[in-house]
């Protein structure tokens, strides 16, 4: 449970109290990412009836939680809580895996995998309290025709294996080709010059995302507002995810705390 | 369990040799062999042509974009630039023309460092290394290589292997992070 | 030396010995995992240069600026574009689909005849032949030649009411929605010219009455990043969002105050505000406006609780933010987009009068001069008109042109009224995909899919700025199919029809240069913006808003009809990609899903899970129970946009079509067709 | 037909009733077959797991096995390394048990992963840091010094046995057996620690993580004590199960209360501490990451009455009737005692695979249920039916019970 230091550290600030899961970042996500949509018929085949309402099987690197202050009636609130991949500075799915198939390694802090390494063990998916793996339960299949021009910036994957959210990661690769080609330095990218797909097309611009450790990104300050928390934070993995809101209920749905605990 | 004697214990001894060595000799001589299919270009390029005779350099046909991404094997709307109809005298040049530009199809080109999907290579991060160190030198060529392509897994024989990738980011000081080399 | 069993044996153990030794075992080893890696049944990316092209995007209903991102030349993904205002680098959740809808198993392919129980495949020659030999005798007899269009904003429709002018046929009506409604009210009933429009982007106080303004009213992009741009996530926010309606609602979430409405309490709360207003001495310059203060005055606190539910203190809350804030903005509308009365219409614009925030857009001049004016057509009462041919009332037409619209799926009572379009001679259904409309229609005539296609939107409903826009082709076609204006155009030419145009390129041309603007940085996916005022001119219409306000309140469940846009339109069924936002709380397998508070579910002797069949307007779906603390007591509310009959195995049969249960009445007053609130009842099955 | 290869002086029952026998375990065979053909066609899309559950019915039927087949090292602990003569009458069974067990258990796993084409990768490729990667290592090393054991016994075979180079083999192995069984303790202890610390580590999952000392070395060690305080007694099951199919008397009920009183021993041992973990992780560590106990369990099937079932009456109970002689020297509540302990170790390796995952980390998260489907079931019946397979053809053919001619007479 060492955390390896990075200079840079990308990350996001994501604005519970503006988000209205409206669900465009999920689709923004899956174009991005070259995710199937589940073929219903596919899996009738096998003998299993599953379809995209079965939030148990279906692939999402990005999942926006409905959350609720737990009160009826007109006391009752709601907000929006989009998971991404938490990008964890000790996460717990690395050292688990037992084929080096997902390492975080690389300046920038990002959980990296290599999809033609897993094994599909899916003992990482046991390991994140974050629900943010997900595992190829079949072969992924496009409608006829809808595959003719797939996102260039993810592989597609095959069955057997866990994926999970990159931070679109291709796109730092590009920002950085785009700084060589112009003669910039690709480690020091201005803010907004990598951006992730979700946080790129958010209608409400609740998904902030720009390195954690650079004063000239929004994302630095904002990430150590008061008004900022993570998820399950007491955990100890450290995520590089920050949950922004000016809401009580919200902050202590961010852990767990003891009935008469104070949040922290 | 009728028999109680069968070859004598060196008789035995004698087959065992002679299976190992077979499979020795099959293993190492027969089976790269049949691994691979031998193909050729779909259109034998000439670079000796485009490069001594016409004057064009490398970056006329792969270059980098605005983007910093690469431009790597030209496609029609480059080489149509020339070659919308015939100019010169050869046969590969005229297939080219009729069977891609007039169809507008683009040519199969074998690449022979050819790497899947799941690999993101940025020829821009490797500009400072000469071309060469990874791929055929072909410049001056005037006939492409033979192509092998691994019939099992459809690779070229010359892709790069992943611990080639590895040892050399290694010995650079560059993160062999997953991510670093794969997408 | 015989080769004998034993040796035979001996051989195969030393052969595989030494094939230890060989590269056979470990070479194959790696290579077919690498084999695994690049499976020829999956599918492999397209390489190339990475381009993107700006068009604006109608796959929801009021459209999106985006970018088209191709790589190598097709289209695979879209962004927002960040110049253009509408977008911002915004997008919605359907709009984000559009690469993907491009290729949608429900495309049509082509023009398709009904052939019996089936369709059969003909050419444009073909479908035009017959559509003008069938129009030849209908020439000049009113009634027998309709349409219906589904789209709000677009020149095609100037072209398309044109020709029907042309043919002597004023039949021609727009989708019910909140623009309708506002239509009704405010060029109807109050006599003013030009668009009601909400300048959000002023605003330091936004009401939205009904109007879910985050989710699916309006630009919803635009109006999440006006919100969005005085909220800054540090900082002071200067504006305050105000939600009033029965359900939490995506708007709701996100403001700061949810004020609980009942359904059918709206237009009440609305005039208590208006009363509490006048009384705080505030005025409208528009006529009739004391007959509308004494009229007001009748909704005191406690007239609104009893017909609203909103306690009197959350009324004067409201009342008095409204008071404080300097540039306030009421939204009204229906949770549903559809099917709200006018005198909730009428009374937002008496509001936004009161309050000195009421904005009128101009009207953009007319490229087709024979067409109607578009606000006369937004007016009319397409419910009405469909209820009349189904009595016999109106001529039942012989030919029904459907342009961007799904009435057979979407309309109040949608089973009624499916029959009652199916009555039509001639169904032609211009969908780009199977539709229900579609799917019931004689002929079926594809139009591209908007990034396919030419097309143009002047001042989406529910901006606060006279904008047009024009949408380019900037996807290579996918199947074969045509301009529906062209085919229009083509189509009026073979009838002697002449409205002035041979090419909708032409046509919007000829708009853009009356509009003064630039068609290249339209093309490029600008905006153009005009400032230009429309007149305020109007009559607070208080006569008849006093009868549609005084109306008897419904009894029992109310329903509440939910638009979330990422589920779909009712012209758009969601997509498969989209599909993974809509929740387990709406749609689960087959069933759909219908929320209620823990009271209203003990009310009604149900509990989470059970099996329900709602029932309204003759009319009943089936779902199941959720508890959701965020609908009011005594309120069913159920998302819309699901139980598809047509389109693609990922939405046909998956949940139930909530249109089917909307009970359509006659509003006192104005007689226009209202079923938002309407009442419902809900067995356990 | 086949009575020349029986064990010297030893009865089978006829070659037609054995082979109705092995007919009936073909249908298990048969059916996880299939499954295993549809799994590997189609993926494992088709079994009940899914994204809350990736882990299900086969690792902690894994678990499970791996648990009961310590008998085989513990046993072989005893009697080679420690001497305790009496346990050559049983020895045979355990390694046979232990044999099935494991090879049964890497079946399974190669189902269970995703690309059983890379199944390889986990030595090629492995992380030191992964638990798994230990566990890959030793039980694959573990199944191997299996098979060493395993190979003396079946060059015994009377017929195989007349070939002297054979002969001299298996006696050459036998007296080597004691490095064999010397290997295989530490390589069992060592993997059986190791899948204890696979939920140990998990410091995402509070319903399995413990805190530094609470996993290395303790957790290890309540994993290795939970094997060998019921792998011995799972043996003796397994022969009074033989015994009550055969009609037989295999081996005699004196070595079987020895098995009893090691295991009871053990037990004992690992309820001292599994109490004792039990009670810092409901005092010490759930509070510390903002929980309670009462928080872990939910409904009936994640419910309390497991937790207790487990801890007391499969867990001290049996402890208790197994380490009292007067207790344990009576047959039935000797099995009993037995059964319940296995019991206890089942459901241990249950919670900590599905329970554990089952948990909603996240405050806002709701408790998801797994059941797993036919998909699942079928392969684990193939590889019980496996057991019976090796078992029959063993028992028929190889001199596994030295005992028997003396107990059961010719």
């Amino acid at each position: 449970m060492h955390a390896k230091e990075f200079k840079i550290r990308w990350g996001m600030v994501i604005d519970v109290d503006k988000c209205t899961g409206c669900g465009a970042c999920m689709v923004a996500c899956q174009v991005e990412n070259n995710i199937a949509p589940v073929t219903p018929e596919v899996d009738a085949w096998a003998g299993v009836a599953y379809d995209a309402s079965n939030k148990l099987r279906t692939l999402n690197w990005l999942t926006v939680y409905e959350i609720n202050n737990k009160k009826a009636f007109p006391e009752y609130e709601v907000a929006y809580m989009p998971r991404p991949c938490m990008q964890c500075a000790s996460p717990a799915c690395v050292p688990v895996c037992p084929v080096v198939a997902t390492d975080k390694n690389e300046e920038g802090g990002i959980v990296s995998q290599i999809y033609p390494r897993c094994i599909g063990c899916r003992y990482c998916m046991a390991a994140c309290p974050y629900h943010a793996r997900y595992f190829n339960w079949f072969d992924p299949t496009w409608p006829a025709g809808m595959a003719k021009a797939l996102s260039p910036s993810t592989s597609t994957r095959p069955r057997g294996v866990v994926e999970k959210c990159n931070f679109c990661h291709t796109r730092f690769q590009q920002a950085k080709d785009k700084a060589r080609q112009e003669g910039g330095d690709p480690n020091s990218l201005a803010d907004g010059a990598y951006n992730t797909a979700c946080a790129e097309v958010c209608p409400s611009g609740a998904i902030l995302f720009g390195d954690l450790n650079n004063p000239a990104h929004k994302v630095h300050a904002l990430a150590h507002s008061k008004h900022s928390f993570r998820l399950l934070e007491r955990l100890g993995l450290g995520p590089q995810v920050y949950y922004y809101s000016k809401r009580e209920w919200v902050h202590r749905l961010g852990d767990n705390y003891l009935p008469n605990e104070k949040k922290a | 369990m009728e028999e109680k004697k069968g070859t004598k214990c060196c008789g035995g001894f004698l087959a065992f040799v002679l299976g190992f060595l077979l499979s020795v000799v099959a293993g190492w001589v027969l089976f790269p062999g049949m691994l691979y299919s031998e193909l050729d270009q779909p259109i034998p390029f000439s670079h000796k042509i485009h490069v001594e005779d016409q004057g064009l350099t490398c970056d006329s046909c792969h270059f980098f974009r605005e983007d910093g991404s690469y431009q790597g094997l030209p496609t029609n709307e480059q080489c149509s630039g020339c070659h919308s109809e015939v100019v010169g005298q050869t046969q590969a040049e005229a297939k080219y023309v009729q069977e891609y530009v007039q169809k507008n199809k683009e040519v199969p080109w074998l690449n022979y460092q050819y790497q899947p999907d799941n690999v993101l290579f940025s020829h821009k991060a490797h500009e400072p290394f000469e071309c060469t160190e990874c791929h055929p030198d072909v410049a001056k060529a005037d006939k492409a290589p033979k192509y092998y392509e691994n019939k099992l897994s459809g690779y070229s024989k010359q892709t790069m292997k992943m611990w080639q990738c590895e040892r050399c980011h290694a010995e650079n000081g560059v993160s062999n992070a997953c991510h670093v080399c794969h997408k | 030396m015989g080769l004998d069993r034993r040796a035979f044996i001996k051989f195969i153990v030393g052969g595989a010995a030494g094939t230890l030794f060989t590269p056979i075992p470990w070479k194959l080893a790696d290579d077919s995992s690498i084999w695994s890696q690049n499976w020829s049944w999956i599918p492999r990316l397209k390489s190339g240069a990475v381009t993107a092209d700006a068009t604006y995007s109608k796959l929801c209903s009021a459209g999106c600026a985006v970018k088209v991102k191709k790589v190598g030349g097709l289209a695979f993904g879209v962004k927002g574009n960040a110049d253009n205002a509408l977008s911002q680098g915004g997008v919605c959740p359907l709009c984000a689909n559009g690469a993907q809808m491009l290729r949608s198993p429900a495309r049509v392919a082509g023009p398709l005849k009904k052939d019996g129980s089936a369709f059969k495949a003909i050419s444009w020659d073909e479908a035009e032949a017959l559509l003008a030999d069938k129009l030849k005798g209908l020439k000049g007899q009113s009634g027998k030649v309709a349409a219906i269009s589904g789209d709000g904003s677009g020149t095609a429709n100037e072209v398309l009411s044109g020709f029907l002018a042309g043919l002597g046929s004023s039949a021609y009506y727009y989708m019910p929605s909140d623009q309708t409604t506002m239509a009704k009210a405010w060029n109807g009933i109050m006599g003013g010219s030009g668009q009601i429009g909400y300048d959000l982007e002023g605003a330091d106080l936004v009401l939205c009455i009904g109007a879910d303004i985050m989710d699916a009213f309006g630009p919803t992009v635009r109006n999440q990043k006006a919100i969005a741009a005085k909220r800054p996530i540090e900082g002071d926010k200067t504006v305050t969002l105000l939600y009033a309606g029965p359900v939490r609602t995506r708007t709701a979430a996100v403001a700061d105050t949810w004020v609980p409405v009942s359904p059918d309490g709206g237009a009440a709360f609305a005039l208590g505000l208006a009363n509490l207003l006048i009384k705080s001495g505030k005025g409208a310059s528009l006529g009739g406006f004391g007959e509308f203060a004494e009229l007001a005055a009748k909704f005191g606190p406690d007239a609104v609780e009893k017909a609203a539910g909103v306690k009197t203190e959350a009324l004067m809350t409201v009342a008095k933010a409204l008071l404080m804030a300097k540039n306030p903005v009421v939204v009204v509308g229906s949770g549903s987009g559809q099917g709200g009365g006018v005198a909730l219409a009428a009374a937002g614009v008496a509001l936004n009068a009161l309050l000195g925030s009421l904005t009128v857009l101009p009207e953009f001049p007319k490229a087709v001069s024979h067409a109607p004016d578009r606000s006369g057509l937004l007016a009319k009462d397409v419910v009405a008109w469909l209820a009349d041919v189904d009595a016999g009332k109106a001529p039942t037409p012989e030919v029904l042109f459907v342009y961007e619209a799904n009435p057979a799926y979407a309309l109040p009572q949608a089973a009624a009224m499916a029959k009652t379009l199916d009555k039509a001679g001639l169904l032609v259904s211009f969908s780009t995909y199977m539709d229900e409309t579609a799917a019931l229609a004689d002929l079926i005539l594809p139009a591209p899919h908007p990034f396919e296609r030419l097309d143009d939107a002047q001042s989406p409903y529910g901006l606060g700025k006279a904008t047009y826009l024009l949408a380019t082709a900037v996807a290579a076609p996918e199947k074969d199919c045509k301009s529906t204006p062209d085919f229009i155009l083509g189509l009026a030419g073979k009838l002697g029809v002449d409205l002035g145009f041979g090419a909708f390129e032409d046509v919007l041309k000829a708009k853009v240069q009356a509009i003064g603007a630039d068609w290249d940085a339209l093309a490029a996916g600008g905006a153009f913006v005009s400032d230009r005022k429309g007149s305020a001119q109007a009559d607070l219409g208080a006569s008849a808003l006093a009868k549609a306000a005084a109306a008897p309140k419904a009894q029992g469940t109310l329903l509440a009809a939910l638009d979330h846009l990422n589920i779909g339109t009712g012209a758009l069924a969601t997509p498969p990609h989209a599909l993974l936002t809509v929740r387990d709380t709406e749609l689960y397998g087959k069933d759909l899903f219908v929320q209620m508070c823990a009271a209203t579910a003990k009310s009604l002797g149900v509990s989470e899970g059970a099996k329900v069949k709602l029932t309204a307007g003759g009319s009943e779906i089936t779902a199941r129970v959720a508890l959701n603390e965020g609908v009011m007591t005594g309120v069913v509310a159920a998302p819309l946009g699901l139980g598809r009959t047509a389109w693609d195995p990922f939405t046909k049969g998956k949940g139930d079509n909530v249109s089917k249960i909307l009970a359509v009445s006659a509003e006192p007053g104005t007689g226009y067709s209202v079923w938002a609130g309407s009442a419902v009842s809900v067995a356990k099955m | 037909m086949d009575s020349k290869l029986f064990p010297e002086g030893i009865e089978r029952c006829s070659l037609g009733k054995f082979l109705a026998w092995l007919g009936f375990i073909a249908i298990g065979l048969a059916w996880g077959g299939y499954a295993a053909g549809v799994i590997f066609y189609k993926g494992i899309g088709v079994t009940g797991l899914d994204n809350y559950f990736g882990f299900g019915l086969w690792i902690t039927f894994d678990l499970a096995v791996i648990a009961l087949g310590a008998g085989a090292f513990f046993t072989g602990f005893l009697k080679y390394i420690l001497k305790i003569d009496q346990l050559k009458n049983i020895i045979n069974l355990t390694v046979i048990v232990g044999f099935i067990c494991y090879s049964g258990a890497m079946l399974v796993l190669t189902l269970d992963i995703g690309q059983p084409i890379r199944a390889w990768f986990g030595y090629w490729h492995p992380n030191v840091h992964s638990m798994l990667t230990e566990v890959i290592f030793c039980i694959t090393c573990y199944c191997m010094v299996l098979v060493i054991e395993f190979l003396p016994l079946i060059l015994e075979q009377k017929q195989l046995n007349k070939v002297p180079f054979l002969h001299h083999l298996a006696h050459q192995m036998h007296v080597h057996m004691a490095l064999f069984a010397g290997v295989g303790a530490f390589l069992s202890t060592f993997h059986q620690g190791s899948l204890g610390g696979m939920y140990g580590v998990l410091f995402g999952r509070p319903y399995a993580f413990r805190e530094g000392f609470f996993i290395w070395p303790w957790t290890f060690f309540l994993f290795v004590l939970s094997a060998v305080g019921s792998g011995p007694v799972f043996t003796v099951l397994v022969c009074t199960f033989m015994e009550k199919l055969t009609g037989r008397k295999l081996v005699d009920f004196k070595t079987k209360s020895l098995m009893g009183k090691i295991a009871g021993t053990m037990l004992t041992v690992y309820m001292f501490f599994k109490l004792l973990d039990t009670w810092a992780w409901a005092t010490g560590v759930l509070p510390h990451m903002g929980l309670t106990f009462e928080q872990m369990f939910y409904g009936t099937i994640y419910g309390q009455w497991m937790f207790w079932t487990e801890l007391v009456i499969c867990g001290v109970v049996p402890a208790i009737m197994l380490i009292t002689p007067a207790i344990r020297n009576r047959p039935c509540l000797l099995y009993l005692a037995g059964i319940l302990d296995c019991l206890g170790i089942v459901i241990n390796r249950y919670v900590f695979t599905v329970q554990t995952i089952a948990f909603p980390v996240m405050p806002f998260d709701k408790w998801y249920t797994y059941a797993p489907n036919w998909a699942e079931w079928a392969p684990s019946v193939m590889i019980i039916a496996y057991g019976f397979l090796v078992m029959s053809l063993s028992y028929r053919y190889l001199p596994v019970f030295p005992q028997e001619k003396g107990l059961s007479g010719k």
